[in-house]
């Protein structure tokens, strides 16, 4: 479980998220709205440590992270996508994954090194899961391929098996289907659900409705940097606020 | 030449060792380290001091590569905080103090270094002598060799290739970029004082002189040219040293139009021109890194996706 | 003469092969406004000796750059040894080459003529084989500070340049200086090839004294002093000779040098080489040699000594070779003042005593040399001697 | 006279082939979609008639003019107005700076000023963001920017790679009711967009690409309906192996 | 103290103003332009040259000037073009294997000995008991014009419009029909331009060798860097806060130490500010 409290984060004179307090539960799908500029990619950054927080704290299972910084942060059991997916260009696909899944700490990655016989074990295991995320997210065919090939949509898909790899406990998604077709949207889908029931707190920030309705049991909206609603997902998109706002003449 | 060309050789596989160390740190992780020779410097003083002061070399060498890693760590410090040509211009001053220290303080010798470091076998005849040394000097190679590839194989490697490609996502994946980055410098400056060893007791005197900033940048040229790859890395460095050796010999085919100040000025313009035009007749190197599907042989102008990758990274600290 | 060859390549004739001899040059890095004229210096020597050479067999001349860097220095040497197989490196400059190469030379058995004044070379434990063709930094110090005194002045501020020459020459001068009574009011060691020397030379002005000494090289003496012609008040400089030049001249402007005095081993002005070497030279090159150029008189030297001890001991290695370098250089005998006229005398089989161009060569057991010295004053664009005099060593 | 024409072109990266022979055509004043799964070939598609990849057989033709060299000089190109789908803005420029750099070298100061302003206006999100560096922008605020900046040089011929996606809703509307407009003004579009019910709804006529060739076309409606949509694309078994595997060849 | 800090400022503007051509290629290509350093030394020595061919000295300057900008260009002509789409990497090393060519040209042409200008610039002026050089208050003025024009071309013209854009990205700069050879040859130009004014503002005040460009290249890398790359304000401050460093470190400290002091201040500069004094913000 993954909560804020009082979230500010500023750039300059400008706040662009205000006093923002929202929890991503355990085992559940929670959705993050709003129009474009609302502050939701701001939010992730923050509380993953790429942006510094004004003020305000962030919980992972009931225990304020002391550093908000990447690396502890993910070591925390947080595991996020990015809104314009980073890859690591000159690895292939299933090498993207496989470094996804291995031992993150340098020192133990540097004394894996000299045993040879359990890190053969540990790359074997590795690539074992890596080809079934692949698979999983349909990257079966370019799983040789170097990630600077990917079309613009395969890119989406490897980050969401890359943070899918490191088995986290919360898992925050920037916009997992935009740009994703429609079959691999619905099947990407059905996996975050999976991935919640079996305990993960998941929170999806998402412009498409048809995905935030079917798929997230509580949502909030923001707009302009604060929570403007939140609630059961049919309930929220109801509100003239959210109208207004958010879905315009859409629904 | 019977002494000669082994000479010539074990210079050329002590930069190899040299480049390979430093493509561990560049190529691979993609930290831009400009002040590498520093702490083949650290090297070369640690164990002539040591030795100078009766301590055998079985032990002195292997506490010049301990003492070369450890003056790395204050490097990873600043790596911590700090990317890509930021990071460069403190490691060239870290290595600028390095040296300059080194130069002025009293056991040091001061700007006359040290002489009369001991030299196995300096009282046999040259030929011998330097027949055993390359010999040493490929041991020294294949030894690098070994602990270069000790990171740079199985998942290490792929962590730092991941940090080398970008940063923020590799810290997502809970790296921690700084401690990697320590790691890497204290190995790679670890073997490059073991080499700054294995020089000063080859070579029988220590100097500042010996590691001049610019050495780094002709490794730099070397892991270029070379192509990035382990094996690109120390063979370009080699060729590097090699070519600076083999342009002393264009005053012995008589430009008598010339003379030896002009030689030498045309020594270097050679030496220019070669490094331009391996760069534009063999762009990706000449042993470069393999890929299952190569990007090279993309046009320029193409994908965005494929077209200024590594710019991408750099404009981010514009 | 000296006999006895152990060198197995005596043997004579017109029809054996040359013999090799190496220059190696400051012709690239912080040297190399010092460089070009070495070679000429050492061309000169090589074309007088071919008249007549040593067993009739002609010195083959090899020139390598040393970059003004040890560690290419010593590369360079290696080619010189190996390939070119010289018997003799000549006209080195740096005393950090000096340093660096011997180790090489030594085991190879070839002897190195240089121009190095640092003290450690005195240390090297070189069997013999390397022979500084110019005094050692400590007399050229202890003779800067017996100028000083004699012009009367009583403090001086010790500037020098971050090498082993210049470190070796200052201290000596400060030790000297301050045994004589001066009194040094601030000491500035300035490292090489920087992009500003401002903060080094108002230091230097700033401390008043009588006089500052700056030993160093003309590059950065001339920075210097452009910046001291723009202090409102500069004060009176010192330098030694091989930084007041030509070079200096065309770099500072005439205005900015006027007034600059400096110490210098006074070459043999009088002795018959000194005037050979410069009618030569000025014939070779177009230009007019100063007596400053001090490192073109003891590459010189360098050279014809080489070839005069090869003459006399009929080999070019070896125990032989080393002692009849003393030998004809400083032994008893009849004083020659060229090439020429020592192998005539050789020939003859006499002793001979060879009286350099750059002094008149008299090697102590270490193998330097002493000198007289002379003061000089730039005057109206010329460099005119002051005083000459002899070290009075203590 | 057709807006684009481009009959049997292959294209690639390097080695890959990824267009084997696409044939495909936008006629003036109309607003053509193409879909497809994803690495279908659509981006490299459009990359090629805009000039960024150079192709290997077939040819292109912009507003009846044949394209001879790859390249965004070739004069065909000049009534060009393109989107990519990915770094379709100057991070380190601002909004500003980003309209004003797309505008013909020959306008003058004072008119390309009016354009930006103009543009600026008519997109909400970016109205107050004028002085702020693209690169700090976000998703959408960033993708109305790309918009915008096709818009410049009033283009008769308008290439959008899937200029909706990161949008809100209502900002997908607003992007699809300007596509609108811009036809009733004479304006052809080509879109490509994964949210087939908008773009069908946008456009008058679609294509499905699939393996880098043309799978189906037809008229919006009929698509629709056309059972074989949905068996390709829209609830079908897409990611089979050999529509993905392109471009491994 | 307060002289030093003056002599420094003096220092500075000719580091700062040799950094604002290194902070040009960079804010344009990306690359650190080692080849700076030999365009600097060929414009001095270019200057010397038209010293010969003209009498009065800022015709000569002026046609100095005229000769570094066709040689910024040339270098682009002759030797970057090709190189335009390569990685950071390997313009790196072309632009050392240019430094080399043109630097040992130089001395094959004019050989290593030392050069001045004699254009009479000397002499002194006394404000409230600090001194400073007439040499060094013209260098200060055109590095400030500089740094000025240059932030003029590069932010209010298109021209500048066009260099940024082209090195945010230069595939989209091409769907902007952004021309990338003739701005990159206009950026070479002025970047000659640049390096012909740090050029003869050095000749002025020490002397030309040819190796003086290179011998600036560390401070003024340091220096741009400090400013923060791209930042042609940075650039000038940079180099004066590295000058005034210098300077008054020579004071309390032995003044061996200098080479490295340049690089203590602007490691805990750097340390306080990691991506120079005027860097710009970034999203991940
Ligand atoms: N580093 C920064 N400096 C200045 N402004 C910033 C910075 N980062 C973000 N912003 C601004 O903050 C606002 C919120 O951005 P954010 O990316 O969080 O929006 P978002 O809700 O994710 O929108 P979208 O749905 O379009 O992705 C935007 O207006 C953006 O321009
Ligand atoms: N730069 C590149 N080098 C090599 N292959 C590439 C490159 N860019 C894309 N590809 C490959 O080409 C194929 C088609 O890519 P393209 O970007 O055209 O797909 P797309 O149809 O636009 O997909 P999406 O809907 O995901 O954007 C993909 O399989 C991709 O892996
Ligand atoms: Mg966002
Ligand atoms: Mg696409």
């Amino acid at each position: 479980m993954l909560e804020t409290r009082a979230l500010n984060v500023r750039f300059g004179g400008m706040r662009v998220v205000k006093d923002v307090s929202l929890t991503f539960a355990a085992g559940q799908v929670t959705g993050l709205i709003g129009p474009n500029g609302a502050g939701k990619t701001t939010l992730f950054d923050c509380v993953t440590g790429f942006v510094k927080a004004h003020t305000g704290t962030v919980l992972v299972d009931g225990r304020p992270l002391r550093r908000l910084a990447p690396h502890l942060v993910a070591a925390a059991g947080v595991a996020r996508t990015f809104q314009t997916p980073r890859m690591f260009d000159s690895l292939t696909t299933l090498e993207n994954l496989v470094v996804a899944g291995a031992p993150a700490s340098s020192l133990s990655s540097f004394l894996t090194t000299f045993r040879a016989r359990h890190h053969r074990s540990l790359v074997d295991l590795l690539t074992t899961r890596a080809r079934e995320q692949a698979a999983f997210v349909g990257l079966t065919e370019v799983r040789e391929n170097r990630a600077d090939a990917l079309s613009g949509g395969q890119r989406k898909l490897l980050e969401i098996g890359r943070a899918l790899m490191r088995e986290p406990k919360v898992l925050l998604l920037d916009e997992p289907v935009a740009g994703v077709n429609p079959v691999l949207a619905r099947q990407i889908a059905a996996t975050i659900r999976q991935v919640a029931e079996r305990g993960v707190a998941v929170g999806v920030i998402e412009h498409n409705m048809e995905f935030v309705m079917a798929n997230c049991t509580h949502v909030y909206v923001m707009a302009q940097g604060s929570e403007l609603a939140s609630g059961a997902a049919d309930d929220v998109r109801r509100r003239p606020e959210v109208l207004e706002a958010y879905l315009g003449g859409h629904q | 030449m019977n002494a000669y060309l082994p000479g010539i050789a074990t210079v050329a596989l002590m930069y190899g060792a040299l480049g390979l160390s430093l493509n561990l740190q560049v190529g691979r992780t993609g930290i831009i380290n400009f002040g590498h020779i520093a702490f083949f410097g650290v090297g070369v003083y640690t164990t002539a001091l040591l030795s100078l002061h009766g301590i055998p070399l079985w032990l002195s060498v292997p506490a010049a590569a301990v003492a070369g890693g450890l003056c790395a760590i204050p490097l990873g410090w600043a790596a911590a905080r700090l990317t890509s040509h930021y990071l460069a211009i403190v490691t060239i001053g870290f290595a600028e103090a390095l040296r300059v220290v080194l130069l002025n303080l009293e056991v040091t010798g001061g700007p006359s270094g040290l002489v009369g470091v001991p030299r196995p076998l300096g009282d046999a005849p040259l030929e011998t002598f330097s027949m055993v040394w390359l010999v040493l000097a490929a041991g020294l190679l294949a030894l690098t060799y070994g602990l270069v590839r000790l990171f740079t194989r199985g998942l290490l490697g792929l962590s730092l290739t991941g940090i080398h490609d970008d940063e923020p996502a590799a810290a997502m994946l809970g790296r921690s970029v700084a401690a990697y980055k320590t790691l890497v410098l204290a190995w790679g400056s670890m073997l490059a004082a073991l080499t700054g060893a294995f020089y000063v007791h080859w070579i029988g005197y220590a100097s500042t002189e010996q590691f001049d900033p610019r050495v780094t940048f002709y490794l730099w040229a070397g892991i270029v040219v070379g192509g990035a790859s382990n094996a690109g890395a120390w063979l370009g460095c080699a060729a590097i040293a090699g070519l600076f050796e083999a342009t002393r010999f264009i005053g012995d085919f008589g430009f008598t139009a010339l003379s030896e100040t002009q030689i030498a000025s045309v020594r270097w313009i050679i030496i220019g021109l070669v490094l331009i035009l391996t760069m534009r007749f063999r762009p990706q190197g000449l042993l470069p890194v393999r890929t299952r599907l190569s990007r090279s042989a993309a046009p320029t102008v193409t994908a965005p996706a494929a077209s200024g990758d590594r710019r991408v990274k750099e404009s981010a600290d514009a | 003469t000296v006999g006895g060859c152990s060198g197995t390549d005596s043997g004579s004739g017109d029809s054996s092969k040359p013999i090799a001899v190496g220059g190696l040059l400051p012709l690239s890095g912080g040297g190399s406004v010092y460089g070009p004229d070495i070679e000429t210096a050492l061309r000169v020597a090589v074309d007088e000796i071919n008249q007549k050479p040593p067993m009739g067999r002609k010195f083959d001349l090899h020139i390598a750059d040393d970059q003004t860097d040890p560690d290419a220095g010593t590369r360079a040497a290696q080619k010189l040894i190996s390939v070119n197989r010289v018997s003799a490196i000549l006209g080195i400059w740096s005393s950090s080459v000096t340093l660096a190469v011997a180790p090489m030379a030594i085991q190879s058995d070839v002897m190195v003529g240089t121009a190095a004044g640092a003290g450690d070379v005195t240390k090297l434990d070189d069997r013999d084989l390397v022979w500084r063709f110019y005094p050692p930094g400590k007399y050229t110090g202890e003779a800067i500070a017996q100028a000083v005194k004699a012009q009367g002045w009583d403090s001086a501020v010790a500037m020098s340049r971050n090498d082993p020459s210049g470190l070796t020459i200052i201290d000596s001068f400060r030790k000297s200086f301050e045994a004589k009574g001066g009194k040094i009011l601030d000491s500035v060691t300035y490292p090489p090839s920087q992009s500003s020397y401002t903060g080094e030379v108002r230091k230097a002005i700033d401390a008043k004294a009588d006089v500052v000494v700056n030993v160093g090289y003309t590059p950065e003496l001339s920075a210097m002093l452009k910046d001291a012609a723009n202090t409102p008040d500069k004060g009176t400089w010192l330098s030694v000779g091989w930084s007041v030049n030509g070079d200096l001249f065309k770099a500072v402007g005439d205005a900015a040098a006027e007034g600059i005095y400096s110490v210098d081993a006074a070459p043999n002005v009088d002795g018959g080489a000194f005037r050979h070497v410069s009618e030569a030279f000025q014939s070779k090159t177009g230009k007019e040699l100063l007596p400053s150029n001090t490192f073109v008189f003891s590459a010189y030297d360098s050279a014809v000594v080489a070839a005069l001890a090869m003459t006399a001991c009929t080999c070019t290695k070896g125990k032989a070779f080393t002692d009849a370098i003393r030998a004809v250089s400083g032994g008893p005998g009849e004083e020659v003042d060229t090439y020429a006229a020592g192998v005539a005398a050789l020939a003859k089989g006499a002793d001979i005593n060879y009286q350099g161009a750059s002094s008149n060569l008299e090697f102590d057991d270490k193998g330097d040399q002493l000198s007289d010295y002379g003061i000089y004053q730039v005057r109206a664009g010329k460099i005119d001697l002051v005083r000459a005099f002899s070290l009075q060593t203590p | 006279m057709t807006a684009v024409r481009v009959s049997g072109l292959c294209a690639g990266y390097g080695g890959a082939q990824i267009l084997n022979g696409v044939d495909l055509e936008v006629g003036e004043g109309e607003v053509v979609a193409v879909i497809g799964p994803n690495g279908a070939g659509k981006s490299t598609c459009v990359k090629v008639i805009a000039g960024l990849l150079p192709w290997t057989r077939g040819e292109i033709e912009v507003g009846g003019v044949p394209v001879t060299s790859a390249g965004g000089q070739d004069p065909a190109r000049a009534s060009l107005g393109y989107v990519p789908q990915v770094r379709n803005t100057f991070p380190s420029l601002s909004v500003r700076e980003n309209l004003q750099v797309m505008a013909p070298r020959s306008w003058s100061r004072r008119r390309i000023g009016a354009r930006v302003a103009d543009l600026l206006e008519q997109f909400p999100q970016i109205t107050r963001l004028a002085e702020r560096p693209a690169g700090l922008l976000s998703g959408g605020e960033r993708q109305s920017l790309a918009l915008a900046m096709a818009l410049v040089r009033e283009p008769k011929v308008l290439l959008l790679d899937e200029p909706a996606a990161a949008l809100s809703p209502k900002a997908a509307t607003e992007v699809f009711a300007m596509v609108g407009r811009l036809r009733e003004r004479g304006v052809s579009v080509l879109v490509v967009e994964q949210n087939v019910r908008l773009a069908l709804a946008a456009s008058d006529r679609c294509y499905v690409l699939e393996g880098g060739r043309v799978a189906l076309e037809g008229t919006a409606s009929d698509l629709l309906d056309d059972p074989r949509l949905g068996g390709l694309y829209l609830g079908g078994d897409v990611a089979t192996p050999e529509q993905q595997g392109r471009a491994r060849q | 103290m307060i002289q030093a800090v003056v002599n420094g400022i003096a220092d500075g503007m000719l580091i700062g103003l040799m950094a604002l051509g290194i902070t040009l290629i960079y804010a344009v290509q990306k690359f650190p332009n080692v080849s700076h350093g030999a365009l600097v030394t060929g414009g001095a020595y270019l200057t010397y040259l038209s010293q010969a061919l003209t009498q009065r000295w800022y015709l000569a300057v002026a046609l100095g000037l005229v000769l570094s900008v066709a040689l910024g260009m040339a270098a682009y002509q002759v030797v970057i073009r090709p190189f335009i789409a390569a990685p950071l990497m390997t313009l790196m090393i072309v632009t050392i294997g240019l430094e080399f060519v043109l630097d040992y040209t130089i001395a094959l042409v004019w050989g290593n000995s030392l050069r001045t200008y004699d254009f009479g610039l000397t002499g002194q002026t006394t404000v409230g008991g600090f001194y400073t050089t007439h040499a060094a208050l013209a260098t200060s003025a055109v590095a400030l014009l500089a740094m000025a024009g240059t932030a003029v071309v590069l932010t209010r013209s298109r021209l500048g419009r066009d260099m940024r854009a082209l090195s945010d990205d230069p595939s989209l700069a091409q769907v902007a029909r952004v021309s990338r050879q003739r701005t990159l040859l206009f950026t070479w130009g002025l970047v000659g331009l640049l390096a012909g004014l740090a050029g003869v503002s050095y000749g002025v005040k020490a002397q030309l060798t040819p190796m003086l460009g290179w011998h600036l290249l560390l401070p003024s890398f340091a220096a741009a860097i400090l400013g923060g790359l791209g930042s042609f304000t940075g650039a000038i401050l940079g180099g004066v806060l590295i000058g005034v460093g210098m300077e008054v470190f020579s004071l309390l400290l032995p003044t061996v130490y200098k080479p490295a002091m340049a690089f203590v201040v602007l490691t805990v500069l750097l340390l306080a500010r990691p991506r120079g004094l005027f860097g710009k913000a970034v999203r991940v």
